[in-house]
Formats: structure tokens, C-alpha cells, sequence
């Protein structure tokens, strides 16, 4: 019965879940529940890439109705491996939350907890599978709306201002893109994405088309933090309860990074976007100036929750930078860096916020001599620092490597020396880290020394993504498959326009 | 003269979309921010439904005699985004309340230098 | 029918005369009790002049249900506001005009003293 | 008949003109909330006289709509004032 | 006459949103977004879009102004003085809309029958739709029915925002020493007519739920009028009272239950071998299946609209008591 409903159920799992969650109404109970659910997410996802791979896309026409009157669930390559990754980070987060929520939450509201999680999660989902152009803006909401709650959750009142600088910040990215999202409308008649990517060209006088895709790209920008719009994500990520900071750090912004190569590629034509409007060199310029503008502010900071949230912005520059480079290599390299970096920052935040459990501060004063009192945890924390930056064995070189690749197949020298200077960048704020922890002994407050290893259900979550992180650093064949076909794919059927030269 | 009675239903609801994003960039005050960001998706929503309707035509429920009508699908994505509205306005007002209680203003600046000086 | 709707046009002018009138008693009259006194006041009759107006145009079906529901509820609400409104104003310390002068009289009595 | 309600709307809409001007550029707090609550009552009979005007008297639900928010309206503000002191 | 009310309509929104720019009183500044709501309903309505200016009304000029309210009464009245400079955001206003104006010149000319929009997807929609959802009200279709989806997502989302409101705020009931609050207690006339008018108003929610398929109004608008209804109720009688009517604890279970209500008519067509949300396999006949979901499904959204607007109101209501208190 599940195989021929296998394209909506990612969706339909969390989002029936959300309300059960909210009637248990007990921390345990809905903790048990809310990562099952996700559990089963995961493993429907992980068919979900397995059939897109095999069979180039998959259709599911809610309701029944056909498209483009009804609403179309479409899953390729791209969105079932950006959703496994999605999926998977989420189970391991919420087996993660339970000690960690227990440290930072009021126990009343762990089951509001765990119910925005499966919100979010059901909307994130919605984001990736959804074909139906605003289908895809209410899904944003439901994500968006639980992402503000998630981050308000915690006890340090600045998280208060963050949350609200992210909802003024993220509802007007959102009413841009629905200001977008209703000039296609107006010029084409539809909303569904594969038939709006039909009849998006045949619209006569396109300055209507590209005010449209001017406000997409403005608003989607908002949501992925792109460099001059992250003002919202530094507070949000830094003030958020760990186990939020960890779960939105590896999937929100990269869920928007799909959302925008699905608008370029597949809705508007990378042809129309790249070679026309000129869209390629904005992106690019862009980029760079987060990768080493963000680079930088990391290694200034002394929160660090707030070096790892700079350095996220900054890795948002390297998946951006993937895209801009128009070829099949680029998009790959973006779309690998997508999962891998979902890997690392969630392990990393994972590593921090066990920190905070035990210690209680993220300063990076109070890393000092945990080396030697959490030793496992700092082990995490420096396979996946490692791994940001790009150091081999580690999916960071992948990611990496594919980029300087694709920089260098379009003759881009100085992209590629760029690409290797952030990680220079990257070695200086993990390394400011890693010598607190490792080469400075611990202050010597009774309280410090009582400091122990974290709880083991924090540790096997952390520890399964920094396997994962050497793991597919070794065996990179199933992503860089995965990866390639859905950049093949999305390539091919990206609208061209005329053959360029 | 045609030009203007063919576009100028766009061009005031644009006037009134940059307003309301005026009062959400500028304003200092948090409920005065929230109160310019619904006048600003208010806009968006007459942006949508002037492009729903039909010279002539009247709304999209069935009546005897009539033959045109507007298009009814702008009007349910409108239904669905004023909802979507409401509850971003509803989250974004407590969390106002809990800044109030915090930080005792809901002024940008006075909270943020507060945030500072920590 | 022709004389319906030439007794419906009359109510319907009349109401809109009233309305107009209050509109301009919002603007004219010197404090706020006169003014709430001028817009309650031309609120109700033009309501009523206007619906009544209207029912004519009706031929007995659902909308004139619907059109009667409405007049009951203006009738109630509208003054209902009013008064409260007054009420609140009263107790909220607003003086009318003629008390304004009383007061100020004694407070520049109080000043010579 | 047309004729004398398109009258009566713009008539009406003048009214409503009058007292959003009143609500602008308002006295005391006491005024505003007057011309809020006129331009209510009259947004009111401006649909039911636009429903006959464009043939389609059956949105009738409409002004019964924005006759009760007007109504809830005004005793919510009335109860704010029970918070905070009305005079400016 | 249509484009004169048009532009007198266009020209007082453009006046209430630029007085808000300059006005400091905030709660002149609510009263104005009320009557702006209040405006862009008429437009909507002179636009044909009567179950637009249905929900803006009573969700924009109603609940939210309701809301601002209750946050003004916690956070004060005025704003103070903004010393910064304004030229900035001016100029990202500039800019945005000159580019939308820029954007408007390729746009279809306003009201064209001919326009794209009304060519590709829609008519299926107007002239297809009483016959293959078998509802006189075509937003009521397209909205239950072809984009059942959407509207199970916005379902969602109230229900995400009820549990935002919640986790920020919660509801709490005062304890039993203190003076129980009564609401406008000096308003003899207004407690009395409130009590009248109450059984009509949620009368009136039902009437909106059942006949939405028929003119315009459904599930969300009744939900809203219902806890409009209570919201009155509360606001003249005080939150204890409205308590023990509808406690907050009921709310809570209410309003997941109208999701679930929705979600399980999906449940139900897979189960039956449909698709998710394909009402055609609930019934033999496919248009009366169409019905029974469509009816089913917005007496979820009621629901959850209904018990998520009350506990916002309740959470603000209840916050404002607690201060007044202290």
C-alpha cells in the first residue's frame, strides 16, 4: 500500500504527527514518538532516492486531481537526496534532544518542543517534494513558523530579539517570494513548476518574468542567508537551544539553497538566468565576499556558537559558489556540499551543545581542558572541524575538491586559489578552538573539574555523524553518484533556451 | 489614456506595497514594525486579486444569467495567504510581549544596546 | 414597482442626507459629546433609512433575512458603542466644553486668589 | 434606480471619506475612536448598497461580518482603555 | 462607477498607510490598520473576491486588531523618537519599487478577459467544477477540493502558530485568592446586549460553516466568527467566566483534533485505494464523495480556526490580566 504513496508520505509523516505529538502531551512519550516518526520519514526517504534513481522522477497527484489544476508532489534525484539528509539529521537530532532539551528547556514545554520539530520537519519536507509553485510558500510558513517558536524555546532572553529579527527578516523573504511567485502566475496562467518551466518563455515581453525572478531570488537569498541578508542567522543560530541550533544549522539554509536551484534550473531555465540576465556573476561575486567577509567575523568571535553560525554563512557561500559556476561539475560540488556540510555543522553543534550540558557556557574560555575531561566529545568536535576544513579522509575534501574541480574546468585559477584561502580562514577559528581545548589547561574552579563525558545519548548521535563525515570521506561513490545524476538530471531538463555558444 | 486605466490598479498597490515595507524597514518600535509588515502582505494580497479579475465579470459563485466570472484561483491563494498572515502576526505580537517583559521596551535600539553592553 | 422604487429612492436619499450630516457634525461641533451626540444620532436614522431603503429592492428571499439581521444588529450595536464610548470618556476624565470653561474659570480664580 | 444608488454609494463613500479624515487627524483619542466607528457602520451600508448595485445582493454576509467585527472592535478597545490612561 | 469606487477605495488606503508612517501614537496606529484591513476588504469585494474580503475582514480588522491591542496594553503607547536616519531603508524602498513598477509594464492590462491567467488553468476551474465537485461556489471547490493540499497546510499552519503562541506565552488561570476579574464591569448596557447578541453571532458561524459551499464563507471564516463570538464574551464578561465556558485545557485538544479530522478524510481515500486527499473514492458516487470530503474537511479547519484563534486571545488576555494585577 506505501510503495504507490511513496512521494507524499515524507510530507504526510510529521505532519499527521505534529498534533498526535501536541494530545501525548508527556516529555518521554512525545521524545519516543517524535523520533520514530522521524525514523520512519527517513527510511520512506531513503526508498524515495532509491526509486528517483531508478526511475528519473516520481509523480504524486494530491487529491487526485491531475496536473496543473491540482497540486503535484514530484521527486528526482535533487530533492530525495537532499531529503534523506534532511530526514536523517532530524532522527539523530530529536535521539540527541533529550538530554539536551532537558538542560535548556522549561519541562513544560518539551512537548511544544518535539511538536514544532515535526512541524518543521513536515514543512521542510513539503519544501523539497512540493512541484507546485505556492504549495512550496505554505510549506516555507509551516517551517518558518516552527523554526521562530524552536528558536524562541530557549532561557537566555537574547534568543527573544533573534527569533524576532528572524521572523521580520524571514516573512519578508517569504512575501517576496510570493510577490515573485505571482508575476509567473500573471504572465503564464499556472502554478505547477514543470508547466510554469513550459510556458514561462512563451510569455510575450518578459520584464514581468524578470522583476519575478529578481523578487525569487531576493527572497529565497533572505532565507539561505546569502551574504549582505544573513543578518537574521548569527543571533538566531547563537541563542537557540543547541539541539535547534544543530538541527536548523544542517537543514534550513540548505533546504533554501535547493529552493533556489530548483527555481534557476528547473522553473526559469539556467540558460534564462545564467547567460541572460546576467544572474551567474552576482551570485559569484556574492559568494566570495561571504566566504571570506563570514570567514573572518568567525574568527573575531568568542561565543562559539557564533563562529560556527558565521562559518555557516559562510559555507552557504561555498554551496552558492557551486551553483554559480553553470556546469555540471559546479552543481554537483553544490549539491554534495549540501549533504556533507549537513553532516559536519550538525556534528559540530551537536559537540558545542554537549558542551553546554556539562559546562554550561559556550565561551570559548570554557573549552578550555576539555581535551582531557570530554575527551569524546572533543574528538567529534575536531573530526568535523577537520572536516570543514577540507582536510582528506573527510567529506570537507570532497566537497572541496569537486569545487576546485569545476573552477578549474572553466579555467578559473583564481576561484580555485580563493576556494583554498577560505579554508585558511577556517583553520584559524577552528583552531582557536581546538587549542583552548587541547593546549590550555582547565581554570581551576571546583566546578570546572567535576566536568564529565557527555551522556551517551548525546554522544551516539554526534558520533554517527562524524562516522558518517569519514565515512562518505572515504566512499564517496554513493554521494558523488547520487549527486551527479541529480546535476545531470537537473541540467537536462533545465529549460534552454537557444543553444549558447 | 488607456495605458494609465489599464495599469494604474497595479502602480497604487505597488505605492501601498513600498509603504508598508517602508514602515517594516524603518520603524524602530517592534509593534509598529509588525503593523507595517501586515500592511505590506495586505498589499501583496490586492496585487493577486487584481490579477484575478475580469471586466465585466462578477465573483465565482454559480448564479442563473450569468456567463462571465472572475478567476476564483487568485482568491483561494489569497484565503490560504491571509491565513498564513494572521499567524505570523499572532507569533510575532508575543513575541513582543516577551521582549516587553525581557528587556522592559520594545524599542529596537534600547535592546540592542542592552544586548551590547553584556 | 415603479412606486417602490421611487419610495425606496426617497428613503435611500434621506438616509444618505443624515449620514452626510453626521460626517460633518464629526468636524463642526465644538467638544466630544456634541460630536459623539451628532454621529450616534445620524448613525441610527441613517441606517435605517438606508436598509429600509433597500429591503424595497428586495423580493422576499434570503437577502431580506439577511437585510433585516443587519438593521437589528446596527440597531443594537451602534448606539450600544456610542453610549459605552461616552461612558468610557466620562469616566476617563474628558470634560465637555461648558464644563472646560466652569473649570478654567475656578483655576483662574485660583490663580488671582 | 441604478443611477440613485451609484448615487448613494459615492455619497456614502464621501461619508466614509469624512471620517477617515476624523480618524486621521483626530482631537482627543475619543474622537478617533468615534470616526473608526462610523466608518464602520458606514463600510457597512456601502456593501449592501454595492451588492444591489452590481446585482449580486446575496454577499449581504459580508456587512454582517464587518458589523460585528466594527462592534468587537470597539469593546476591545474599550477594555484597552481599562489598561492604559486614554488622555493623551 | 466600478473604477470610480476603485480609486476613491485605492486613494483612502494610500492616505490611511502613509498616515501611519508619521503618526507616534501607537494605538492611533492600530485603529488605522483596522480601518486599512477594513478598506482593502471593500477592494476585494468591488474585485469579485467576496470570500477574500470575508476572511480579511474578519481576520485582519478583527483577530489582529484584537491582538495589537492586547500587546499595546503590555508594551505601552507611544513610540519614542527614532533618532536614526531614514535615508536607507528610503532608498531600498526606491529601489524595490521601482523595480516592481518596472515589472508592472509587461503585465497584462487590468480585467482583460484575456489575460493568461484566466486562460490556462482556470477555466477548468469555472467551468468544470460544478460538475466535478458539484459546489455553485468555485473558490469553496478549488480551496476544499483541487488545492485540498494547500489548504491542509494552512490548517497546519494556524495550528503551528497556536502552538508558537503557546510556547511563548502560554494560558495560565489565576488562583482563586485573587479578585476575580470582571471584564467591562461599569458597562451595564454593553454586558447586556453582549449576552444577546452572542447565540446569534455563533448562529451566524454556523450559518457561514454549511452554507460556504453555496456563497461565500467555509470553514475558516465561521471558525473565526465563532471564537469572535467568545472573544466578545471574554472581553465584556472577563477571562474566568469565559473559562469555565470553554477552558483553555479543551482548546488545546481541539484543536489538534481539527487537524487530524482533515488529515484523516486522507487517510481514509488511501485507505479506500484513492490518493491522498481524493475525495472521488469516499462515496460510490464520485460527487457525492467530493461532498462528504469537502464538508468533512472544513468542519477541520473550523474547528482548528476556532480553538487556535480563542487560546491566542486567551494567551494575550491572560497576560494582560496578570500585569494589571501587579
Amino acid at each position: 500500500m506505501f510503495e504507490q504513496h511513496l512521494a507524499a508520505l515524507p510530507i504526510i509523516i510529521p505532519l499527521i504527527a505534529a498534533p498526535i505529538a501536541l494530545i501525548l502531551g508527556r516529555s518521554l512519550l512525545t521524545w519516543g514518538f517524535a523520533t520514530l516518526i522521524s525514523a520512519w520519514a527517513c527510511y520512506a526517504s531513503w526508498h524515495l532516492l532509491l526509486a528517483a534513481l531508478s526511475e528519473g522522477s516520481l509523480s504524486y497527484a494530491m487529491g487526485g486531481w491531475p496536473p496543473p489544476w491540482g497540486i503535484e508532489m514530484r521527486v528526482d534525484a535533487a530533492n530525495a537526496f537532499v531529503l534523506l539528509a534532511v530526514t536523517a539529521v532530524s532522527t539523530l537530532v530529536l535521539v540527541y534532544s533529550k538530554n539536551s532539551i532537558e538542560k535548556e528547556i522549561d519541562s513544560a514545554q518539551h512537548p511544544l518542543f518535539y511538536t514544532a520539530h515535526l512541524l518543521c520537519l513536515a514543512g521542510l519536507s513539503g519544501i523539497l517534494v512540493t512541484g507546485d509553485a505556492f504549495n512550496l510558500f505554505v510549506f516555507l510558513e509551516i517551517s518558518s513558523l516552527a523554526t521562530y517558536t524552536l528558536v524562541s524555546l530557549a532561557r537566555d532572553r537574547r534568543c527573544l530579539t533573534a527569533a524576532f529579527r528572524y521572523l521580520v527578516m524571514g516573512t519578508i523573504g517569504a512575501t517576496f517570494i510570493l510577490i515573485g511567485v505571482g508575476m509567473l502566475y500573471m504572465k503564464t496562467g499556472t502554478l505547477n513548476m514543470l508547466d510554469l518551466a513550459e510556458r514561462i518563455h512563451l510569455a510575450d515581453g518578459n520584464r514581468t518574468i524578470n522583476t519575478g525572478l529578481a523578487f525569487i531570488m531576493v527572497g529565497v537569498s533572505i532565507k539561505l542567508a546569502l551574504f549582505p541578508l544573513h543578518a537574521w542567522l548569527p543571533p538566531a543560530y547563537t541563542h537557540a537551544p543547541s539541539a535547534v541550533t544543530a538541527f536548523l544549522a544542517s537543514t534550513a539554509t540548505k533546504v533554501a539553497v535547493y529552493v533556489m536551484i530548483r527555481f534557476i534550473f528547473t522553473i526559469f531555465g539556467a540558460d534564462y538566468v545564467f547567460r541572460e540576465m546576467g544572474m551567474d556573476l552576482i551570485l559569484m561575486v556574492l559568494a566570495i565576499v561571504a566566504i571570506f567577509k563570514c570567514s573572518y567575523m568567525a574568527t573575531a568571535q568568542s561565543n562559539v556558537k557564533t563562529v560556527l553560525a558565521y562559518s555557516s554563512v559562510a559555507q552557504i557561500g561555498y554551496m552558492v559558489l557551486g551553483v554559480s559556476l553553470v556546469s555540471v561539475t559546479g552543481l554537483m560540488a553544490g549539491l554534495i556540499h549540501i549533504f556533507n556540510h549537513a553532516l559536519m555543522k550538525g556534528a559540530l553543534f551537536m559537540a558545542v551543545g554537549a558542551v553546554f550540558y556539562r559546562v554550561g557556557s559556550v565561551d570559548i574560555k570554557a573549552f578550555r581542558g576539555l581535551g582531557k575531561q570530554m575527551p569524546l566529545t572533543m574528538a567529534a568536535f575536531t573530526i568535523a572541524g577537520l572536516s570543514i576544513i577540507g582536510v582528506p579522509l573527510t567529506v570537507g575534501f570532497v566537497s572541496k575538491w569537486y569545487l576546485v574541480t569545476a573552477a578549474l574546468e572553466q579555467q578559473h585559477w583564481i576561484l580555485a586559489f580563493l576556494v583554498l584561502a577560505g579554508s585558511l580562514l577556517a583553520v584559524i577559528y577552528i583552531g582557536r578552538v581546538l587549542e583552548a581545548a587541547y593546549f590550555q589547561s582547565a581554570s581551576d574552579d571546583a566546578s570546572a573539574a567535576e566536568v564529565k563525558e557527555a551522556p551517551w545519548l548525546m554522544l551516539i548521535p554526534m558520533w554517527s555523524l562524524v562516522i558518517a563525515n569519514i565515512y562518505f570521506g572515504i566512499e564517496t561513490s554513493i554521494t558523488t553518484e547520487a549527486a551527479s545524476s541529480a546535476s545531470e538530471w537537473l541540467f537536462q531538463n533545465s529549460k534552454v533556451l537557444e543553444v549558447s555558444p | 489614456m488607456s495605458f494609465i486605466i489599464d495599469y494604474y490598479n497595479y502602480w497604487i498597490v505597488v505605492f501601498l506595497m513600498m509603504t508598508g515595507f517602508y514602515i517594516v524597514i524603518s520603524a524602530n518600535n517592534l509593534v509598529k514594525k509588525i503593523v507595517g509588515l501586515n500592511i505590506f502582505q495586505t498589499s501583496v494580497f490586492m496585487l493577486y486579486i487584481t490579477m484575478g479579475k475580469v471586466s465585466g465579470g462578477t465573483a465565482p459563485i454559480v448564479a442563473e444569467g450569468v456567463t462571465l466570472y472572475s478567476n476564483p484561483l487568485p482568491h483561494v491563494l489569497i484565503l490560504t495567504a491571509i491565513v498564513v498572515g494572521v499567524a505570523t502576526t499572532a507569533v510575532g505580537l508575543s513575541l513582543i510581549v516577551r521582549i516587553k517583559r525581557a528587556y522592559g521596551t520594545v524599542e529596537e535600539n534600547e535592546f540592542q544596546n542592552e544586548d551590547d553592553a553584556i | 414597482m415603479f412606486v417602490l422604487d421611487i419610495i425606496s429612492s426617497v428613503l435611500l436619499v434621506a438616509g444618505v442626507f443624515f449620514g452626510l450630516s453626521g460626517a460633518i457634525g464629526l468636524f463642526k461641533f465644538p467638544d466630544f459629546f456634541t460630536r459623539v451626540h451628532a454621529a450616534s444620532v445620524t448613525d441610527s436614522i441613517a441606517a435605517i433609512l438606508i436598509i429600509s431603503g433597500l429591503l424595497l429592492q428586495t423580493s422576499f428571499d434570503l437577502n431580506t433575512a439577511k437585510l433585516i439581521f443587519i438593521f437589528f444588529f446596527l440597531m443594537i450595536t451602534s448606539p450600544t458603542a456610542s453610549h459605552a464610548l461616552a461612558k468610557s470618556a466620562r469616566h476617563g476624565g474628558l470634560l465637555s466644553m461648558a464644563e472646560r470653561k466652569t473649570s478654567d474659570n475656578s483655576n483662574t480664580q485660583e490663580n488671582q486668589h | 434606480m441604478s443611477t440613485v444608488l451609484a448615487a448613494v454609494c459615492i455619497a456614502i463613500l464621501v461619508v466614509m471619506a469624512l471620517a477617515l479624515a476624523r480618524a486621521c487627524t483626530a482631537p482627543t483619542v475619543y474622537d478617533r475612536i468615534l470616526g473608526v466607528n462610523m466608518f464602520g457602520t458606514k463600510t457597512v451600508l456601502f456593501i449592501a448598497a454595492v451588492g444591489f448595485l452590481m446585482g449580486r445582493p446575496d454577499f449581504l454576509d459580508i456587512a454582517i461580518v464587518y458589523a460585528l467585527i466594527n462592534f468587537i472592535g470597539m469593546v476591545a478597545v474599550l477594555r484597552f482603555f481599562e489598561y492604559t490612561a486614554p488622555i493623551e | 462607477m466600478a473604477v470610480l469606487i476603485d480609486l476613491v477605495l485605492l486613494a483612502m488606503l494610500a492616505i490611511t498607510a502613509l498616515r501611519v508612517i508619521f503618526l507616534k501614537d501607537l494605538f492611533a496606529v492600530v485603529m488605522l490598520f483596522g480601518i486599512y484591513s477594513f478598506l482593502s476588504a471593500l477592494i476585494f469585494v468591488s474585485l469579485d473576491a467576496v470570500d477574500v474580503a470575508f476572511t480579511e475582514a474578519s481576520v485582519g480588522a478583527g483577530i489582529s486588531t484584537v491582538l495589537m491591542l492586547g500587546t499595546l496594553a503590555l508594551t505601552g503607547r507611544t513610540e519614542k523618537e527614532n533618532k536614526h536616519s531614514s535615508l536607507l531603508p528610503f532608498l531600498v524602498v526606491v529601489v524595490t519599487g521601482a523595480a516592481l513598477v518596472y515589472g508592472t509594464l509587461d503585465m497584462p492590462p487590468f480585467g482583460h478577459p484575456d489575460n493568461p491567467v484566466h486562460e490556462h488553468v482556470a477555466p477548468r476551474y469555472i467551468e468544470q467544477s460544478p460538475k466535478e465537485v458539484g459546489l455553485p461556489n468555485m473558490v469553496t471547490s478549488v480551496l476544499a477540493s483541487y488545492r485540498g493540499f494547500d489548504t491542509l497546510g494552512e490548517t497546519v499552519v494556524v495550528f503551528a502558530a497556536a502552538i508558537g503562541v503557546m510556547s511563548l506565552l502560554g494560558i495560565r488561570r489565576r488562583s482563586e485568592d485573587e479578585t476575580p476579574e470582571s471584564g467591562l464591569k461599569e458597562h451595564q448596557v454593553l454586558r447586556v446586549v453582549a449576552k444577546l447578541l452572542i447565540p446569534f453571532v455563533v448562529l451566524f458561524a454556523l450559518y457561514v460553516q454549511f452554507h460556504g459551499d453555496f456563497g461565500p464563507g467555509g470553514g475558516f471564516q465561521a471558525g473565526v466568527i465563532a471564537a469572535a463570538a467568545f472573544i466578545l464574551y471574554a472581553l465584556v464578561y472577563g477571562l474566568p467566566l469565559a473559562f469555565q465556558v470553554i477552558g483553555p485545557k479543551f482548546l488545546q485538544l481541539l484543536a489538534p483534533f481539527g487537524v487530524l479530522l482533515y488529515a484523516s478524510v486522507g487517510l481514509y481515500s488511501m485507505f479506500k485505494g484513492g490518493l491522498f486527499l481524493d475525495y472521488n473514492t469516499l462515496a460510490s458516487d464520485p460527487v457525492a464523495g467530493q461532498h462528504y470530503g469537502i464538508i468533512i474537511i472544513e468542519l477541520g479547519v473550523g474547528i482548528t480556526v476556532f480553538a487556535v484563534m480563542l487560546s491566542i486571545f486567551y494567551a494575550f488576555a491572560s497576560q494582560a490580566e496578570r500585569s494589571n494585577v501587579q
